[in-house]
């Protein structure tokens, strides 16, 4: 991907997704940002480099029981159960707004049978104010017993074709961390056409209320996130960058620019804020402007040059 | 409706009993946007753990600039707060969620028990506002000792209210529930009633108010996130059969809308 | 397993892991107490329901460059590398110590091959005071091209019986949790002869360090352990307890009793005290102490009682 | 060698400037097995985050109940510590590693860079103990600026020591590094140096001390989990091509067992 030098802006954020160009690196993570709407006041949803909306499956989904959420050490456990209006709902109620920020957004998707996320696909492509489809592989296969697409490389392929064949946008495929091997995943997508791989979902996990003898969530079982399992997060980038050619997307536990940094060295071209919008609604645009002062404190020509430039003598 | 993140400087800090504290922050934002029944999320430390904010009833605003919360050591997050010393800095977040819709035209009854008195006394105040003469409205806080209770009635009774007590252990006022008050108090008709507290006492208190065809206003709890819609973490199953989420559509609920966790 | 009631110690804290009966659940997790001695001027040994020791190869290991650990949020990354003594002088300059203290030792050990952990089991037959045997099989299978045997059902199973033939005592297998579903390795290693199993071990995960562009570990990656993995090794030893008939063997971030009887909820029958060994000498102690007052002030005719009784209406 | 986990109570804070802080602290045994050299690890706090211990080197003990710690601030736990204020209390555990081997019958020649003045006053406390006449003994102190080494002047001072000071920036003392203050004294024949300061700094001092058959010790850093052998994460490579343990086999060490990262 070309980078014209005398457009480039100063300091020069700009990364690629595919054939998608980026003011900057950092994407608010899918479920910690709503629908985007929720943190106008609270900062300057321009100056994102892309929203990530909540996950939408092709019909509405009430979601869990509650208890929903519960903190752990230096992280929390979701198992909120994909709780969306909608895909037609969400063209409907949401794109309007959404289309109007003048931000790339980037429609996470959800599906519980490959036809589902044809289906979801199909409708997504109407509205052109998409910039992306990002695909959680996370969710059960229903028709496979439940097993989720993302364990199986042969599953997650077949989805990535199942969304690519049909979507005339970027896509991007977010990997479960939950497997032995993560690049056996990420080489299946990328054989698959996936334009970008974002990676990590949330680690699976579960909290017990002792005094009660009960789990602390409804569902029992849910996701970690957080800065806990950031080191996580960190070792599967930097074995997916080594492993694939399209770019990756870090995520987990990323709370100040820092972390994003890290992640980018790790050989991330972009990164996603998730859980620390609940601490700090204002982190994901924080992470921007600390890696632009990076950037610029360090006289790079762009971001672009720490992206995987770990030294591992 | 504004919303800010505020770093705030405690300015006083109330030790009602060792468990029960009062805390005066000046965050000038917050305060002026403030409605009687909203709360704030509170962030204990500046570290990663315990790493989420807790959310907190907005006890009073004091001043155009100064808001209280009122709240019980019973966790780390609360330990943490439970340590605040005058002058020290924190960041809220606020205010949040829906608070209470009030009948300026029918009297009122304000029902709180345990740490559900919080939000009471912000709610007492604005409607003496609203009102000139409050001698038909009826207070009644209840807890389970003395400590509970007592510090705060002072405060409750400069708005001209009625203002009836009950502890559990009968240390202070009646010796029992708010339940059994509200019951033997003859109430005017068409009475408002404004509710917080442990769920058995909101249900009863529900069940109360249908027989006697009170509108019933509740503030609930449930665990919180992000305390402004964002993790959908903090829903409620409703009546209707579907969810509601406590920090955008409450925490004040019409009480018929509630299913109760007993 | 019977446990007769007229001698029965009040609180009865006693469990069984195969033909081994503890006087308490309560165990410290290999590689975090060193060869216990360390521990002597601080605790007291003897109240421990067993001791774990540093991993065990057949001929000494140097261990990794530095830096070998790192801190992460809640928890800690750590390389060493299985640096240890090798099985002859661990029999010759430990285990008479270790046989005075009148404590069960379990001793840990890896392998990276079939061979080799054939020769230690054998070599440590020799000595009578070993009162079980726990498999590290989280190493890399040199003859394998490096594969992890904990991450291969088969593998994981040849490692098992290959032990369990030359074992007169019981044999613990302690699982990884860099796997897919860790329920099939459990099921594999106890149709494979394994009395117990035990988990979870490190996760496996990285820290950059952001000024000098490069790893926090020398080895590059490390395991990740601590507070932070909790909800994870809950989980999986939920599930696990689930899939298998042996005795489950809780570790990950156990710092607290109330941590310890969480995870015996979840199923486990003992557990293991590691990297909190670090932060606090006395921790495994204070664990054994914590569980004994809460049998007694619940009024539990024993602990085994609370094994896998948590409510999941 | 004994070994205390103890609750230990902030007797006293001296803050040097905003990064350099001294704490006393009140912890008896500690205090009264404490050998020059030794180090403590302390927990900055009692959550979970930060983590582990942090070491630091024993700085003296000033009574037989009080041990002293003189640290900068470098991150989150130093940052920590540097909030403490008298009488909180924070758990101490030590001392821990072998100190210094003081050589009594031949002259002595401390030099402590940085931070690495730190284990140096506690050392020439102890050799003024031994000796009865410290004239032919040097005291070198070095830093970067003034605020690093004059604070600590008056303390290095009392024992009859010869003191010679350095800063990088010839804000105090000799314009320079320690290494030039060293070389410019002429020392006594069979000179004992005791050294800890930077790697750089102690590199250098060992070639130095090589060319003129000085024995020299040196205390050196790696990062520690335990702090008492249990998790082998803090060796250090050494010239007979093996592993040493900072927190057993040292922290104190001969300087040509060592290979420096520099
Ligand atoms: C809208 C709202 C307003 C509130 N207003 C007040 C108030 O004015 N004063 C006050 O003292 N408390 C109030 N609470 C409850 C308060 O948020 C919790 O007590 C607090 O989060 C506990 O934090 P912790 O870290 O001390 O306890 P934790 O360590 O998080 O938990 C300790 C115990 O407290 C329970 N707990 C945790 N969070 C909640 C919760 N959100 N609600 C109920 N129990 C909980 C846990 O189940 C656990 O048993 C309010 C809660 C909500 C949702
Ligand atoms: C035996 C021993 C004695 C020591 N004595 C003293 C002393 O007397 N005074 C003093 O100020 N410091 C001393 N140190 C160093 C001190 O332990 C570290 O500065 C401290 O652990 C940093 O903790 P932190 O949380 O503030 O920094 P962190 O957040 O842990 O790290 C911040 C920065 O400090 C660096 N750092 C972390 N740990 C160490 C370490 N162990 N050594 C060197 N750099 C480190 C990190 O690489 C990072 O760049 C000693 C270290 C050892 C091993
Ligand atoms: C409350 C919550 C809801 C989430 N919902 C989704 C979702 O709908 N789709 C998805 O792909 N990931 C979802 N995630 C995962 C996050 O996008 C992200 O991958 C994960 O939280 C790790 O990043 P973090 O540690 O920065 O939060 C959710 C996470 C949280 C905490
Ligand atoms: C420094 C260190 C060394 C370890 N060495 C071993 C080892 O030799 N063999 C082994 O099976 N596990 C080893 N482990 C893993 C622990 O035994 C334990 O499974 C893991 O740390 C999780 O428990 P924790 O969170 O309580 O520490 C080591 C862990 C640490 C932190
Ligand atoms: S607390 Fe996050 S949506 Fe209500
Ligand atoms: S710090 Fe743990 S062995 Fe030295």
């Amino acid at each position: 991907m070309e980078y014209l030098k005398d457009q480039a802006p100063i300091p020069d954020l700009r990364v690629s997704i595919g054939s998608l160009t980026l003011a900057n690196p950092v994407m608010t993570a899918s479920g910690t940002f709503g629908y985007a709407r929720e943190f106008e006041e609270l900062m300057d949803l321009r100056r994102l480099g892309a929203i990530i909306v909540k996950g939408i499956s092709l019909s509405p989904r009430a979601g869990n029981q509650p208890p929903r959420i519960v903190e752990t050490a230096c992280g929390m456990l979701n198992a909120i159960g994909l709780q969306n209006v909608g895909v037609e709902r969400f063209i409907e109620e949401k794109m309007g707004y959404l289309g109007n920020l003048k931000v790339p957004i980037i429609v996470n998707i959800l599906g519980e049978s490959l036809d589902e996320y044809r289906q979801i696909t199909e409708k997504l492509s109407a509205s052109e104010a998409i910039a992306a489809i990002e695909i959680n592989i996370s969710c059960p296969n229903v028709t496979k017993g439940g097993v989720a697409f993302g364990t199986d490389p042969a599953m997650a392929a077949a989805v990535t074709r199942a969304v690519k064949e049909r979507s005339g946008v970027p896509v991007i495929v977010k990997l479960s961390p939950n497997v032995t091997d993560i690049t056996v995943i990420a080489r299946a997508v990328e054989d698959a056409g996936a334009d970008a791989v974002s990676l990590i979902n949330t680690l699976i996990g579960m909290a017990i209320n002792l005094k009660k003898r009960r789990p602390q969530l409804a569902n029992i079982i849910g996701g970690l996130s957080g800065p806990a399992i950031k080191p996580v997060a960190l070792r599967m980038v930097y074995q997916v960058a080594r492993a694939v050619s399209v770019p990756v997307i870090g995520i987990g536990g990323i709370t100040t620019a820092e972390d994003a940094l890290e992640f980018m060295l790790a050989g991330a071209t972009a990164v996603q804020v998730g859980t620390a919008n609940f601490v700090n609604p204002r982190a994901s645009e924080e992470v921007v402007t600390g890696i632009s002062e990076y950037v610029l404190a360090e006289k790079l020509p762009s971001v672009r040059e720490i992206i995987g430039a770990l030294e591992v003598c | 409706m504004p919303q800010y993140q505020e770093k705030a400087t405690v300015v006083r800090v109330e030790r009602f009993s060792a468990e029960n504290i009062r805390l005066t922050f000046d965050c000038p934002d917050i305060a002026l946007a403030a409605q009687p029944g909203q709360f704030v999320m509170i962030r204990t430390g500046t570290g990663k753990d315990p790493l989420l904010r807790r959310p907190f009833s907005i006890h009073q605003t004091t001043s155009d600039s100064l808001i209280q919360v009122y709240f019980k050591v019973v966790g780390r997050g609360t330990e943490i707060l439970a340590q605040l010393k005058k002058d020290q800095q924190i960041s809220i977040f606020g205010p949040l969620g829906n608070g209470f819709r009030i009948a300026e035209t029918t009297p009122a009854c304000l029902v709180g028990g345990g740490l559900g008195i919080a939000p009471m006394l912000f709610l007492a105040k604005r409607i003496s506002q609203l009102k000139k003469d409050c001698a038909n409205d009826l207070i009644i806080l209840g807890g389970r000792v003395r400590t509970e209770v007592e510090p705060l009635m002072a405060d409750f009774a400069q708005f001209g209210f009625r203002v009836a007590a009950a502890t559990d252990d009968g240390s202070f006022g009646r010796h029992g529930f708010v339940t059994e008050v509200f019951s033997s108090h003859d109430l005017p008709e068409r009475c408002t009633v404004y509710c917080c507290g442990p769920e058995p006492m909101m249900a009863a208190m529900s069940v109360l108010c249908r027989k006697r065809h009170f509108p019933c206003q509740v503030s609930v709890e449930s665990v919180m996130a992000c305390g402004m819609g964002a993790c959908l973490g903090c829903s409620r199953p409703t009546r209707d059969g579907s969810y509601a989420h406590v920090c955008l559509d409450g925490p004040v609920f019409d009480a018929e809308e509630m299913i109760w966790n007993i």
